[in-house]
Parts: C-alpha cells; structure tokens; sequence
C-alpha cells in the first residue's frame, strides 16, 4: 500500500477529508487547489447553519488536516486535463504531470452567477446582493446598504438560479432555504428593528434543526415568509430597490420597496467539475459528476479508479460533504487492497 | 363633462410601502402563536363553517396580516368559534384567538370609522 | 341623658354607612332582572327565609365551612365575626337593662363603660359586665390571630393571599385598632371608675401606672374615630362584603341565579367576594402554569372597581373549579360570561349560510356528535356500533353538515351569534321527532340543557349508554382493566353527572380513583373558554392534570369528553379513551353488527380523506 | 447612482444590413403616418439603403390575433401571404414596422420551426386559398433594430444632440419598449427582454440620459380586447398611469417608444388621466411628450416636426423642440398637404396646450 | 378530460403548458391581475388539473377575458409556461363552443368582431383612421378629431396615400389583396369563427330582446357589448 499514490483534485472539505483519512492509513496523497488557500467554498461563509457555528474555526480545523507526512499540498494548481493512460491516472496541470493509481475527484461547486437573472438586476443596482455577498459583509459585523445607510427592510428570495428552467437548473440546491433562514436571523440580530422579508416557493427544511430554526426566525425574530417568488427587481430614484410578486397566499399580486434584496444563488457544478466529467465521459446532468449508483456505489464513477467525493456529484450541505470525503476514502482504500 | 365610458381602474396590488402593519402587531401582541402560522390551511380544512360556504380562515387571517381590512368583519362573522382549527393546527397556533382578536379589532376599526 | 361629644364621630360614620348601604342594596335589588325577582316574590314568606336567616347564622357568624377545612382559620373568623356580634347584642340588652328601657340612646351601647361609670345596680350587672370582657377578649383572640395571617398567611393553610386597595387597607387598619383601643378606652374608665371586669379590670389596674385621667377621654375620642373611619370605608372596601353576603345568602335560599345579562344580583355577587383568595388556590393556571393575576378574586375585584381587563376577563378555563371552592358561592363562571359579553347589532343574523338538511326519516334519537367529536372520530364510530347493537333508530344530525351548538360563541360573549346557533339548531332537532337527544361532547350538552328549549330530554352519552346497559340492550364483557375516571369539567362541575360514567366502567373493568376527582377533578387545559393562554401554557396544564390522574398507572384514561381526548391523547403513556369507545370495544356482539363495523371503516376513510 | 454594468451586450442580435421588405404598421399609418415616412426616408436618404414599401401589403391580423377574434392558422396564413411577397420581391430580410406585428412574426417562424407540421400546414392553406408560395425570411428585424443599428452612422448626420440646449444637459428620456418586442422571445430582443437596449442605445448614442424607473418594464396597458372595447378601457389607462407615476420623480423630459400602440397610448393617456383626475405628471401642466424612434431621429436630423407628423400628438411637443433648440413654424402646424390651414383643434379642459 | 384534450389539439397549448410550481412569477409582473380579479397562476392551476368541470367553468368564466396579452409572464416563467398563451387558447375554444356570451366580457368578443375583426376583411386593416371615430374614442382627444375631420389632408402631408391606389401608408387595399385575405379566413377557420360569434351573439342579443344588426356598429347588442360594465371585475 505504501507505494500506492492517490491524487485528489480540490482542497475541499471533501477532498481534504478523504486525504487525511487515506494519509494516515498510509498512503502518499497530492491534493490539487485551483486557489490559493484550502477550505473550498467554506470560506465564502461566516457562520454555519443550522447552529451558527463559527465558519472559520470550522475552516481551520479542515485545513489542519492538511498538515501530514504524506499529504502533498499544491495550492494555485489547476488541473487542466485527466486521463486514464496505461493503468495511471495521469493529472496534467501546464507542463506538469501527475501519475497516481486513483484519482479522487473533489472538484466542489460553485454558486449561481446571479447576473443570469437579469430581471432581478445584480449587478446592475447596488442593493442587490447574493447571499455570498451577505456573508461577505456579514464578517464585517455590520449589514449596511451601499450608501451606508442602515436598512429598515431587507428581503432574501430563494430558489435563485435553482429550480429554474429559464437558467437551466431544474433542480433544488438544498441549502439556501435553510441559509436565508440564517441569514434573516443574522440580520435581525444586528438591525433588530428592521424588517425581513423572505419570499419562498416551499420553505425545505429538511435537515436537523432547520424547522426548528425557521419556526424560531418567525417566532423569536418575527421574520415575515411570503409565499411567491420575486418577478422583478428594479431601482427607485432613492436607490433602494422595489420587487414584485405573487403573493400566492392571498393570490394578489404585491409590491414592496426594500433597502437590500438578497439573493439566495443556488448551487451549481464548478468549471473544473464539468470539465474533468466531460473529458472523462462521467458527465450527469447539469454538469455534475455521475456517480456509479446512488445506492453504495455513490463515490464510485464509472471509471475504475476514479472516485468522488462531496458537491461536484450534486449540492450537498457541509456535514454531508465532510462524510462524503471520508465515506470516498474508504471506497479507494478497499480498492487499493483488491 | 366627457362621456369616457370607463373610469381608471384602481390597482389591486398589496403594497407594502403604504399598507397598514400596526394593526397586526396588535393580535401578534395578543397571540404571540401567530407569528408562527405556517399557512398551511390546516384550519381551513377542518372548519365546520367552511363545511358549508366559502369561508377559509387562513385567508382572513392573510388578509388582516396584509392590512386588507375591507369586508373582513362581514367574513369573520362566518365562524362560529368551535375551535375545531385550533386543534388541528401543527404549528400549535391559537387559531381560535386569533379571530376572536380580530373581530373586536375589526369592530373597533368599525367604530372609528363611524366617529370619522 | 348620657352623652358626649366623642360619640359624635362614630354616629357619623354610622348614619353615613347605613345611607350608602341601603342606597346600594336599593340599587342593587331594583336591578335584579326578571326571573331573580319572580324568586324573590315568590319565595319572599316561605320556610326558605328562615332556612336563610339560619345559614347566615351558621355561615356569616360561626363560619363553619372555613371552620370545617381549617379550624384554626374557622375560630379567626368565627371570633371576630360572631364574637363582635353578640358584643353588640349582649351590650343592647345591657345598655337596656341599664337605662330601663328598651329605647336609650343607640350609642349607649357602644360607649357604655364610659356612660355607666357609676357602679349602677342594673338587673345581671356582674354577669354583664363579665359575658362582655369575656366577648372583647374572644375577639382579641381573633384578631391576633388575623394580624397574623397578614404576615405569615401559610401558617393558616392558605397558599396566596390577594393584595389590598386603599380602601382595604383604611378598612383593616381601623379594624385592628376597633378592639384594643375599645381595651384601652373601658379600662381607662375602669380604672378611674373601677367598673371593669377581669379584662378591663385587670388592664385598668396596669394602666394605673399611667397619667390614667388625661388619656381617658382621647382614647374614648380615639375608639370613636377608629369606628367613624371603620364605617366609612367599609362600603368601598372588600368588608363590604359583611352585609353584602347576608343578601345574597337570602336571594340564593328564595333561589335567584346569575342569568345572562349583568344584573343586581351580579354587583351583589361581586360585593359578597371577602378576597379570601381561595380560589387562587384552585385554579390550575396558578398551580400548573404559574399564571397568578387573573383568578376570580382579581376578576371579581377588577369588575368591582370598573378596571376589568381584557385579559382577566378572557384569561380563565370556565373549569369551575373556582366555583366549587368559593366559600361564598358566587357563580364566577357565570359572571364572567356576563363580563364577556358584546353589544348586539339588533336585527342582524349570523350563519344563514346553514344548509343542513331537516331528518327525513323519522327516528326515536337524534344523535349530535358536535364539532369536536369529528375530529376524535373513533367516538362516532363506537356511538354508531352501539346505535346499531342496540337496535335504536338513530338519526345522525350533524354527519355531514353540522352546525356549533352555540356554546362556544356563547363563551366569547356573542350571546346574539350564540342564540341564532341555538335557533338553527333546534329546528333540526325538532324535525326529527325523535324523543331523545344524544350528544357526545358535554360542551354541547351543558348548550343543550342550559340553553336550548326542547321537547325532549337531552342525554350525554355517558348517561345514555347507562340507560342502554341497565335496559339490557347492550351486554357487556367484563376485563380486568385498570381504569381511571377523568371528569370533563362541563359533565361533572357544569352537570353534575359523575356516578353514570363510573358505573358503567366498573362493570368493564377495574375503576381506581384519583387524588382529585369528581368536584375537585381537574380541567385537562384544552378549554375553548380561554381565549388568552397559548398552546404551551396549555400543555402544562395538560401535563398536570395527567401527572394526577396516571398516578395510580392505569391502563385506560377514560373520559366522557372529545376535547379531554384530544388534550390528554398526546404526550400520556395510558392509552386515552372515550367511554363510548370503551363501552364498544367490550360490547358482546350479537348480530347485525358486522355492516356496521364496515360502515365504520367506511366512515374512518371519509374522515380521513375529508381531513387531508 | 453607479455606472450600470452592460451585460445587454452579450444579447446583440443579428440585423441584416441591407435589402429590407417593409411591411406597414396598422396604428402606425393611422396614427403617426409621418413616422413610417420619415423612416423610410431615413433609410433612403440618409443611409442609401434599399427598403421596398409592396403596395398589395396588408395588415398580419395581430390586432385581431390578440383579441382573439381571429385563429392562429389565419394569423399564421396571413403572414404567410405577406412573406410570399417579400418572396416575390426576391428579398429575405422583413421589417415589420409594428412591434406586434414584430411579435407576431417571430412567434410565427418559431412555432413553424418547432412545429414542420404546422409550417407545412400553412403552405397547404396558402396554396389552397391563393396558389402562393413562400420562403420563411432569414431575418426578422424590427425598423427600430435598424436604427439602432445605424445609429452611430446617423450620429454622424445629426444637427441636433439629445441635450438641453439651454443649460447643456442630457436630456431625461424614458423609453418604452413595446411588451411584443422582446418579452415573447429575448433573443430577437437587442439587449434582452430585460434591459433591451435598442432605444436606450440610441438615446445614450445621441446624447441623453435614459431613466430607470421602477416600472420601466411595464406595460403600457393597451392589452388589445381591453382597449378596444370601451367599457375596459379603464384597464388601459390605469396601466400607463402606473408607469407615470412611477417615472414622475425622475422629471422626464420626453418618453421614446418604438411600438405604435405604446407612443399613442402614452400619449392619449396622459390627456385622459389629466381630464379625469387634473393630474399631469410634469411641472406645468402640458404632459409629458411622447415620440417615436423615427419622429426623434428625424427631428435630429433637422426633419420639419411638422413634416413628421408631430402636430398630431395630442400632448405637444413645443416644449421639448425648445430644449433641443429647434426652431419651428406654428403657421406651419396646422397646414395640410394643399397648404391649407385647417384650423386648430379645440382645447383640452385640464391639459394645457398652447396655439400661440 | 374531454376538455383538455380540447385544449391539447392547439399547437400553442402543448408548447405553453408545462408542469406550473405556484411560484406567482406570473401574477407578480401581471398587469392585468394588478386592475382585474385574476390570477394566471390560478389559471395555470386549473387548466392542468385536467378536471372537465373546472375547465368548463372556466372558459364560462370572465377570468379567461382579463388578460391584456403582453407576454410578460412568458419572460419569467421560471418552468417555461406561457399563461397569456394558454388564455388565447381558452379564449378560441370558448367562443368555438358558444361559452363566452355566458360572461360580460366575453360577450364583448361580438364588440371586437365587429370593430377589428369587420376591419380586416373589408378594409386590410385592423385598425385605421376612418374607424376610429371620436364618439367610439372620447380618449383620443381633441387633436384626433382635428385630425379625423382632417383626415386626408393631414395623412397626405405626412406622406401617405390615404385611401388611393398604389404604396404607401393608409393606401386603399386592392380588391385581389382583399380577396386573397378573404380567402385564407375561409381556408383556415377564421370566418368560422367570425360566424361563430355572430350566430352565439345573435342567439344572447334575441334573449335579452335586443336588436342586432347583420353588420355594423349602430345596433343595440353592439353598443350593448361595447359599454355594459357591471364595475364587478376588481374584487
């Protein structure tokens, strides 16, 4: 086993959890980060739901993991093609080449590019933001608009590249109800007198403690839930942003003027994802990773020797993720053995 | 004066920049529950009056949420109080109390009207 | 003659409390409403009067029921009410013998150890002037006794004791300062005349060490004052309730209730309240759910004082539980729901949305499962099974399309809404011909009996299943299961029906008793007369209640009520059943049953897909 | 406010360069005649391109299409008649002149490619009703598209600026896209259904600043059926007061449509709301003017507004040719083609107009 | 399913009914639901529900006579529904089976048959100056009379050819170009319809005992269906 080598493309919470795993059993890793620093789309987020957990604690002790004899860490390496060549996974990044016996695909994903809902014109009025965004300036301790001024009404719509024909997404992307449930606690607890608006289309709280933290948004935080989705964003001459929906409860349409609109972007395969899945023929829908089966055979594709692991199969919240990596590196220790 | 044939319609649209949220907070004050109805219809379902006309509590409940007080009271003398909706709701709100609330709310927004 | 100006203050405020009482009892007895007054004329010259005159005796003087649940308590009251009395009988007839006439001076009698200075030989002087310090002296006893109640209230079995106004306060300070300063003042006179008893006597002799001549008159001043100030605080403070409670006591005998509009007999009712706090003790929303500012005392109090809030008046189960322990007997549920009560709008009609359809067929029951028994299905389902067993041609009034039976409306004050329910629904029932109403939920049935107008007789279930058990109509099987009872507050308080129910599940299974049951059963939280407390205030109540009732670990949790059922089904180990349910899982089948129970699946799976 | 990013660039769509059949706008030669001129003009003149004007052209039935008196194999069939003239006209490239008619083109040619059978069953009805045949045009360009398109060429050409002559400002424009033009398919829209720059593009190009106002994209409530009945012409009219309400704020000094309907509802509107309710939605009580694409081009161009047809706007237009500084011949206005003066038109009761 | 099997042989439907999620993307940017009581999420709702009753009453219904037909729900429909489009197609087969004289606005379908759809088959047009007449459009204003009475001296000098031979803007149609337009409505169905709510219209006009004429504006039942207005389409 010892002279078995694994590469793991992405420096995740997946991908650096089955290279620590796979490490202390022995085995030589090299994991490959298209960025500069480890911890994936982790570091996107200040707090965690559903217990508000501090992200950057979580963040470091993922990355801690890092630190190990057999990990070989390269950070600012992208991995521009893979291929299977005479029984060796070959990694090619710019004139480097990688030969490994398995490759653990931990590719991640990336968020919605928001700017593809024009009607609710990010990036073209400043009070848009996406969620990222909100945890962008969550960190800074304060929710301000950009003329500095502090809100008296925010609104978060969900399902924001997700669920959506139009974009190309006709699938749920799992976290962001449960975030912008977070996200409204957030804000109420900094501007307490302000108002949260969220609308929604079903509100899918289906993790530990994510109905429980809707029910206290509403309860404790007095978050307003309006079932309709936002139509139409646009900007009034004080540059705050007046939407417009459905609001289906009432089957009436309504409008609302807000000082920030926030939009919860859903999740979609990372570029490198569908760029690895493609070359490699185990491309699924929507450019995600298709896995061998969903039943047992989740982190297997149809490659030999090829695995996956955490968001570039599909969303997955972070405690899935992490599992994903470890559940992936039992997977390839097996198949080192046999 | 001209003949137009039509007058301008107007919109139907709830706005929230200019509707009325004071009075909600008054029953949100009363019945704290209401703040964690789900509007899932249970109660509408189960009501013995909606068993016989078109009445839907959550609807009278929304539309007071919305501050859309108009014909309201006429609505909410449909119910006759049994408590049935209360029973069935999954979120544990007080139902009941909710619309007992909203009828003398309602009636004293009648009575100022009347004083104006 | 035999006067002296300090008399003066006392004789002031004793004109002044007789005119404010008899105004109020004037105002009061002009607002009885008719049916109190058809009582009272009727019942004015009958042995009622005297059977009045003689619990005002037993009650308003020995207080024996506060004697019976605390002696020590029963001795307080009974020592200063029955003990001031007789000093005031006992010292009439001395003053009389005294002045040799029946017509002295009325104050004569007060102040008659300062008057009678000189050893006068008077009929009975020793025996007099000893029976009176031996009076004051029982009261004195009493009165400590109440000093210290005021500070450590639990010594004498009471849990809470209510907060006093301004008027209270005026009331039982001038109270306290009645009989030692009267002490003070005889002895004073005793030891400067030497006419005092072992009491006055004895204390003249000790105050002798003082400047005795200069205290006397001030203390004779004082004694009065304290009276004066004592009269006329009393009429606007909770001691209204002395001479309020002998009113009552004689309009309860002749038999005048609390109808459904506020009347005199309601102020009466109010005024009767001494806020003894008793019933603070009995509420479960004190004792479960640490809720202590809405009990009846408040509710009776706030009433009184004009400052009813929307709270107190709404915040309360209508258990009646309050009712029960109220030494007093004010019928505080019913005032309540006087309280509750909203204008009406003449001539409007509610609910003319009913479409229900009259009984074609006609039929000897009516059965009326009410609203809250739709949602425990199981309850139609076992009523239907014995309908069938039994033989009875029944005819199911609101299987489709029921209506409320009004009570509920009722409870919220909508007495219009209520009585237009009540019309709607009377009609149907009278359509069916039938000679019996049969109804499931006592919140209904309490409707039914106190509020509709019908022909025919109304049964609960529980009762009408006794009736079918002791005709023999059903048969029974007997099994070995440990049940418990739980009264529903409106069958057991509200109808006094406790003994059908358990008759019926003894002869099921094996019936335990609980800590708290009949009278004293407590209510199960889910009560729809509260409008106020919110579902989690509710389940402590719940959990209370069950905490009481599982004590003995029974199988079964019988009740008589869907909405107990509804309350008690979640969150209990004890498998929670309807006596009807009970009665029909034992019934021994004899033959066309087997449809029936087809019919029943058939029913269940309506419900279901009717709820979902 | 920031600068706006320009995403709309990646949505340019393709507009043939030359070559164009014409096809008439039913309201727009009713209502605004000098406009289908001027463009014609423009085209000609200006740009020394060719646009052929078929005398046996006839309406596409849109109208009727869309309050729905008339069935989509007719609508169909119609249009195939007019693309079998632009056939025998051996040209490929169709400029309907009506945004509608633009809409219903495109939704034409969409569902035949979606849908060969019903293609096929159109060449069927046609051949049956007229022995016609047809190619389907291998571009679909509103006249508005070409403009935009030329619109720096015709920059070039421009006596006047889109500035206020008086202080040297932009001037306020808000423009108004007609709901067919990219709200059915945003890909025949340049720059999108959303943010469609086809007449912000000329407005930036020329010199002014273009609003933003909240309900920039609503209707502007003619909704066919609503409008031409009487009784629900309440409908229409509270649709554009919403969108003047809306762009009050900003103090438009004109509003620029490129669908007939719109410039006349948006106009004829405005008196409307005025008599009804005494409400104008700028500050002296005249309205707010509403021009077409063609009218503005051409009054840039130095065009005599007379000549384009701007005498019949009901709200007058004086105000904004002042700003732009052009001069012009109130004896002029009310001239016919003989050269008569045919008289004023009486005043409005609320609405100011101005015949001095 | 008789009626959505209906609804399925037009082209238009298939291509614009898709599974609808409730969103209200729709209603949202609506205008018609902005001023009418009318919802096209609800529409959506109930034309899939596939329930025959349902679908009747709808196209009884004044709610399918609301939508203005901008398309602006076809933009955001986040599924790729087209609810003006389903509406359209509701709307043909309501006055295909006679249900639209059953409601107030859809009776004024005769009004618009005898306005646009008269138009286009006599004159090629569907709207043009000569019928649009200032006592029909009190809104047109006073400009537009000026220009009515005007008319040809007016359009001349803005370069049409009002009402003559030959190109150009307001041109009189040639009676071969007519007949062709003529030809493909009774080809394709459109004069069908056109008889379709004439003969409906006549048989509503008969039972409230008003005159209708076999052509033209200046009878009852036209005036009827152009003004009535029960103020009851907003709440």
């Amino acid at each position: 086993m010892n002279n078995k080598h694994v590469i793991i493309i992405g420096g995740g919470p997946a991908g650096i959890e089955a290279a620590y795993y796979l490490a202390n059993n022995g085995i030589r890793i090299t994991v490959f980060e298209k960025d500069e620093y480890p911890g994936g789309n982790v570091k996107n987020w200040a707090k965690l739901f559903p217990d508000f957990g501090d992200a950057s604690v979580v963040r470091k002790q993922i990355t801690e993991k890092l630190k190990h004899d057999n990990i070989k860490f390269l950070n600012n390496t992208k991995i521009e093609n893979l291929a299977w060549e005479n029984n060796n996974w070959i990694a090619t990044s710019g004139s480097e080449k990688y030969i490994a016996d398995v490759t653990l695909l931990a590719t991640g994903f990336e968020v919605f590019d928001a700017k593809r809902k024009e009607e609710l014109g990010y990036g073209i009025y400043d009070n848009v933001i996406t969620s990222v965004d909100f945890e962008d300036m969550y960190k800074t301790g304060k929710i301000l608009t950009k003329e500095g001024k502090i809100p008296e009404r925010i609104a978060f719509l969900n399902c924001v590249g997700s669920r959506d024909e139009k974009v190309g997404n006709h699938y749920c992307s799992r976290v962001c109800c449960i975030t912008a449930v977070k996200q409204a606690i957030e804000f109420k607890e900094l501007v307490p007198d302000a108002h949260a608006y969220c609308f929604y289309m079903d509100m899918r709280m289906a993790g530990q403690f994510y109905e429980e933290l809707y029910r206290k948004s509403q309860e404790k935080y007095g978050v307003n839930y309006i079932r309709g989705r936002i139509s139409e964003a646009a900007v009034t001459i004080d540059n705050r942003i007046q939407i417009k929906a459905e609001d289906t409860l009432s089957a009436l349409p309504m409008k609302m003027t807000v000082d920030i609109l926030v939009l919860m972007v859903g999740i979609e395969s990372s570029e490198s994802t569908t760029k690895i899945c493609t070359d490699n023929n185990i491309v699924g829908p929507y450019g995600f990773a298709k896995s061998k089966s969903l039943f047992g055979m989740d982190n297997f594709s149809e490659k030999p020797g090829l695995f996956l692991a955490g968001t570039c199969k599909r969303p997955l919240t972070l405690p899935e993720t992490i599992a994903d990596g470890r559940s992936a590196a039992v997977e390839i220790m097996n198949y080192l053995k046999s | 004066m001209k003949n137009w044939g039509f007058n301008i319609s107007k919109p139907r649209v709830i706005d929230w920049d200019t509707r009325d949220t004071s009075e909600y907070a008054k029953i949100i004050e009363k019945v704290p529950s209401a703040q964690r109805c789900l509007m899932c219809g249970a109660c509408a379902a189960t009501c013995s009056a909606s068993n016989h006309i078109d009445f839907n509590f959550r609807n009278c409940h929304l539309k007071y949420r919305r501050g859309q007080f108009e014909g309201l009271a006429d609505e909410l003398d449909k119910c006759m109080l049994c408590g049935k909706c209360k029973l069935v709701c999954p979120r544990g709100v007080n139902t009941r109390a909710i619309i007992y609330n909203m009828r003398i709310f309602l009636n004293d927004l009648n009575y100022k009207n009347i004083e104006q | 003659m035999n006067f002296h100006p300090f008399i003066l203050p006392f004789a002031i405020g004793a004109i002044f409390l007789f005119a404010v009482i008899t105004f109020k009892f004037v105002m009061w007895i002009r607002n009885l409403d008719r049916k109190q007054r058809y009582f009272v004329n009727k019942n004015f010259f009958s042995i009622k009067t005297i059977s009045a005159i003689w619990e005002i005796v037993r009650e308003a003087l020995i207080h024996r029921n506060i004697y019976r649940r605390n002696p020590l308590l029963g001795y307080m009251h009974m020592s200063l009410a029955f003990g001031w009395f007789l000093l005031i009988v006992v010292g009439k007839i001395e003053s009389s013998f005294y002045a040799g006439t029946m017509f002295e001076e009325p104050w004569l009698a007060i102040f008659f150890k300062y008057f009678a200075k000189e050893q006068h030989e008077y009929f009975g002087a020793a025996f007099f002037s000893f029976t009176m310090d031996l009076l004051l002296l029982i009261v004195l006893s009493g009165l400590s006794l109440a000093i210290f109640k005021r500070f450590r209230s639990k010594f004498l079995g009471l849990k809470k004791a209510t907060k006093h106004n301004t008027f209270d306060r005026l009331a039982l300070a001038s109270l306290w300062w009645i009989f030692p300063l009267r002490l003070l003042a005889e002895s004073s006179t005793a030891a400067i005349s030497g006419n005092g008893d072992f009491l006055t006597g004895s204390v003249g002799n000790l105050l002798k060490a003082l400047p005795v001549e200069s205290m006397e008159l001030p203390l004779w001043w004082a004694y009065s004052s304290v009276l004066c100030l004592f009269f006329v605080s009393l009429p606007f403070s909770r001691y209204m309730h002395i001479p309020t409670e002998i009113v009552l006591v004689f309009l309860r005998k002749w038999g005048a209730t609390i109808g459904e509009q506020y009347s005199g007999l309601t102020d009466i009712q109010i005024n009767s309240c001494s806020r003894c706090g008793i019933c603070i003790d009995a509420c479960q929303l004190n004792f479960a759910a640490s809720i202590n500012d809405v009990q009846s005392v408040y509710f009776v109090r706030d009433t009184r004082y004009g400052s009813l809030t929307d709270n107190v008046a709404n915040n309360c189960l209508m258990c009646g539980r309050c009712v029960e322990a109220c030494p007093v007997g004010i019928e505080l549920t019913l005032i309540r729901q006087q309280l509750r009560n909203k204008a009406e709008i003449p001539g409007k009609h509610y609910f003319d949305y009913n479409k229900a359809e009259i009984s074609k067929n006609k039929s000897d029951v009516v059965y009326f499962a009410g609203c809250m028994t739709h949602l425990t299905p199981t309850i139609i389902i076992a009523m239907k099974k014995i309908f069938e067993e039994a033989g009875v041609r029944y005819w199911f009034m609101d299987e489709e399309k029921g209506l409320c039976c009004g009570r509920p409306m009722r409870q919220q004050g909508y007495i219009q809404q209520s009585k237009d329910l009540i019309s709607k629904n009377m009609r149907l029932i009278a359509s069916s011909g039938a000679k019996l109403l049969v109804t499931s939920c006592p919140i209904c049935y309490k409707s039914f009996t106190d509020e509709y107008i019908l022909d025919i007789p109304v049964m609960h279930h529980s009762e009408y299943l006794k009736t079918l058990i002791d005709k023999k109509l059903i048969k029974l099987q007997k099994s070995s299961k440990r049940i418990v009872f739980h009264d529903p507050c409106d069958l057991g308080r509200g109808s006094g029906i406790y003994e059908q129910p358990r008759d019926i599940l003894k002869q099921i299974g094996e019936l335990n008793s609980c800590e708290l049951e009949r009278e004293e059963s407590l209510c199960c939280g889910g009560s729809l007369s509260n409008a106020v407390i919110e579902l989690e205030t509710q389940i402590k109540i719940r959990d209370h209640a069950l905490e009481v009732l599982t004590e003995s670990k029974p199988e079964i949790l019988a009740t008589a009520c869907p909405l107990c059922k509804k309350s008690f089904v979640h969150g209990n180990k004890a498998k929670v059943m309807d006596i009807a349910e009970i009665v029909a899982e034992n019934i021994i089948l004899q033959n066309k049953t087997k449809t029936v129970i087809e019919q029943s699946k058939y029913l269940t799976k309506n419900l279901k897909t009717k709820i979902n | 406010m920031t600068e706006k990013k320009h995403f709309w660039n990646e949505y340019q769509k393709e507009i043939a360069d030359d070559n164009y059949f014409y096809e008439r706008s039913c309201i727009r030669q009713s209502f605004f005649p000098g406009s289908e001129t001027a463009f014609l003009n423009i085209l000609r003149d200006e740009l020394g391109l060719t646009i052929i004007d078929d005398p046996n052209q006839h309406t596409c039935t849109g109208i009727g299409y869309h309050s729905d008196v008339v069935p989509f194999e007719t609508t169909m069939t119609v249009c195939a008649r007019l693309f079998s003239l632009m056939t025998d006209a051996e040209l490929k490239n169709y400029v309907p002149s009506c945004v509608t008619s633009f809409g219903v083109f495109t939704e034409v040619v969409e569902t035949w490619e979606h849908f060969p059978e019903e293609l096929e069953k159109t060449r069927k009805f046609l051949r049956e009703a007229t022995g016609r045949e047809f190619k389907i045009p291998e571009n679909i360009a509103h006249p508005s598209d070409i403009i935009y398109k030329y619109r720096k060429e015709l920059k070039q050409k421009m006596k006047y600026q889109l500035v206020n002559c008086h202080t040297g400002k932009p001037l306020n424009a808000v423009e108004h896209i007609g709901c067919h033009y990219g709200k059915i398919f945003s890909k025949h829209a340049v720059g999108g259904a959303e943010f469609p720059q086809v007449l912000a593009g000329m407005i930036e190009e020329w010199g002014g600043k273009v609003i933003d106002y909240p309900e920039r994209r609503h209707c502007c409530g003619f909704g066919f059926r609503q409008y031409l009945v009487m009784s629900n012409r309440g409908y229409s009219v509270a649709n554009t007061k919403k969108k003047f309400e809306s762009m009050e704020p900003y103090k438009p000094d004109f509003v620029l449509t490129n669908c007939p309907g719109c410039t006349m509802f948006m106009d004829r509107w405005q008196y409307t709301i005025a008599e009804m309710e005494g409400k104008t939605y700028d500050d002296n009580q005249m309205g707010i003017p509403v021009l077409t694409y063609e009218e503005l081009t051409g009054l840039l161009l130095g065009y005599n507004p007379w000549d384009l047809g701007l005498q019949v706007h009901q709200v007058q237009v004086e105000p904004l040719l002042d700003k732009l500084g052009i001069k012009y011949d109130l004896k002029d206005k009310f001239t016919g083609k003989s050269g008569t003066y045919l008289g004023e038109p009486e005043k409005p009761e609320y609405l100011k107009v101005s015949y001095e | 399913m008789k009626y959505y099997d209906l609804l399925m042989q037009d082209v238009r439907f298939r291509e614009a009914s898709t599974a609808c999620m409730n969103c209200g993307v729709c209603t949202a940017i609506c205008p018609a639901a902005e001023f009418y009581k009318y919802d096209p999420r609800l529409i959506m709702n109930i034309v899939q529900s596939r329930d025959d009753q349902k679908i009747e009453d709808l196209l009884k219904s004044e709610t399918i006579w609301y939508c203005g037909q901008c398309m602006s729900c076809k933009t955001r429909c986040p599924r790729g529904n087209v609810p003006a489009m389903v509406i359209s197609v509701l709307r043909r087969f309501s006055q295909e089976l006679g249900f639209f004289i059953e409601s107030e606005k859809g009776r004024q379908q005769f009004a618009v048959k005898r306005t646009v759809g008269d138009n286009i088959i006599h004159t090629g047009y569907c709207v043009h100056v000569d019928k649009v007449s200032p006592k029909l459009h009190p809104e047109q204003g006073p400009v537009w009379k000026w220009y009515f009475n005007n008319a040809e001296e007016v359009a001349d000098r803005l370069g049409a050819n009002y009402n003559k031979d030959g190109a150009g803007a307001l041109r009189k149609i040639s009676k071969e170009n007519l007949d062709e337009v003529r030809k493909i409505f009774d080809v394709t169905g459109g004069s069908q319809l056109y008889e379709n709510i004439e003969q409906f219209s006549a048989e509503k006009a008969k039972s409230l005992k008003m005159s209708i004429d076999k052509e033209g504006l200046n009878n009852e039942y036209f005036f009827h269906t152009y003004i009535e207005n029960s103020n009851n389409h907003q709440k």
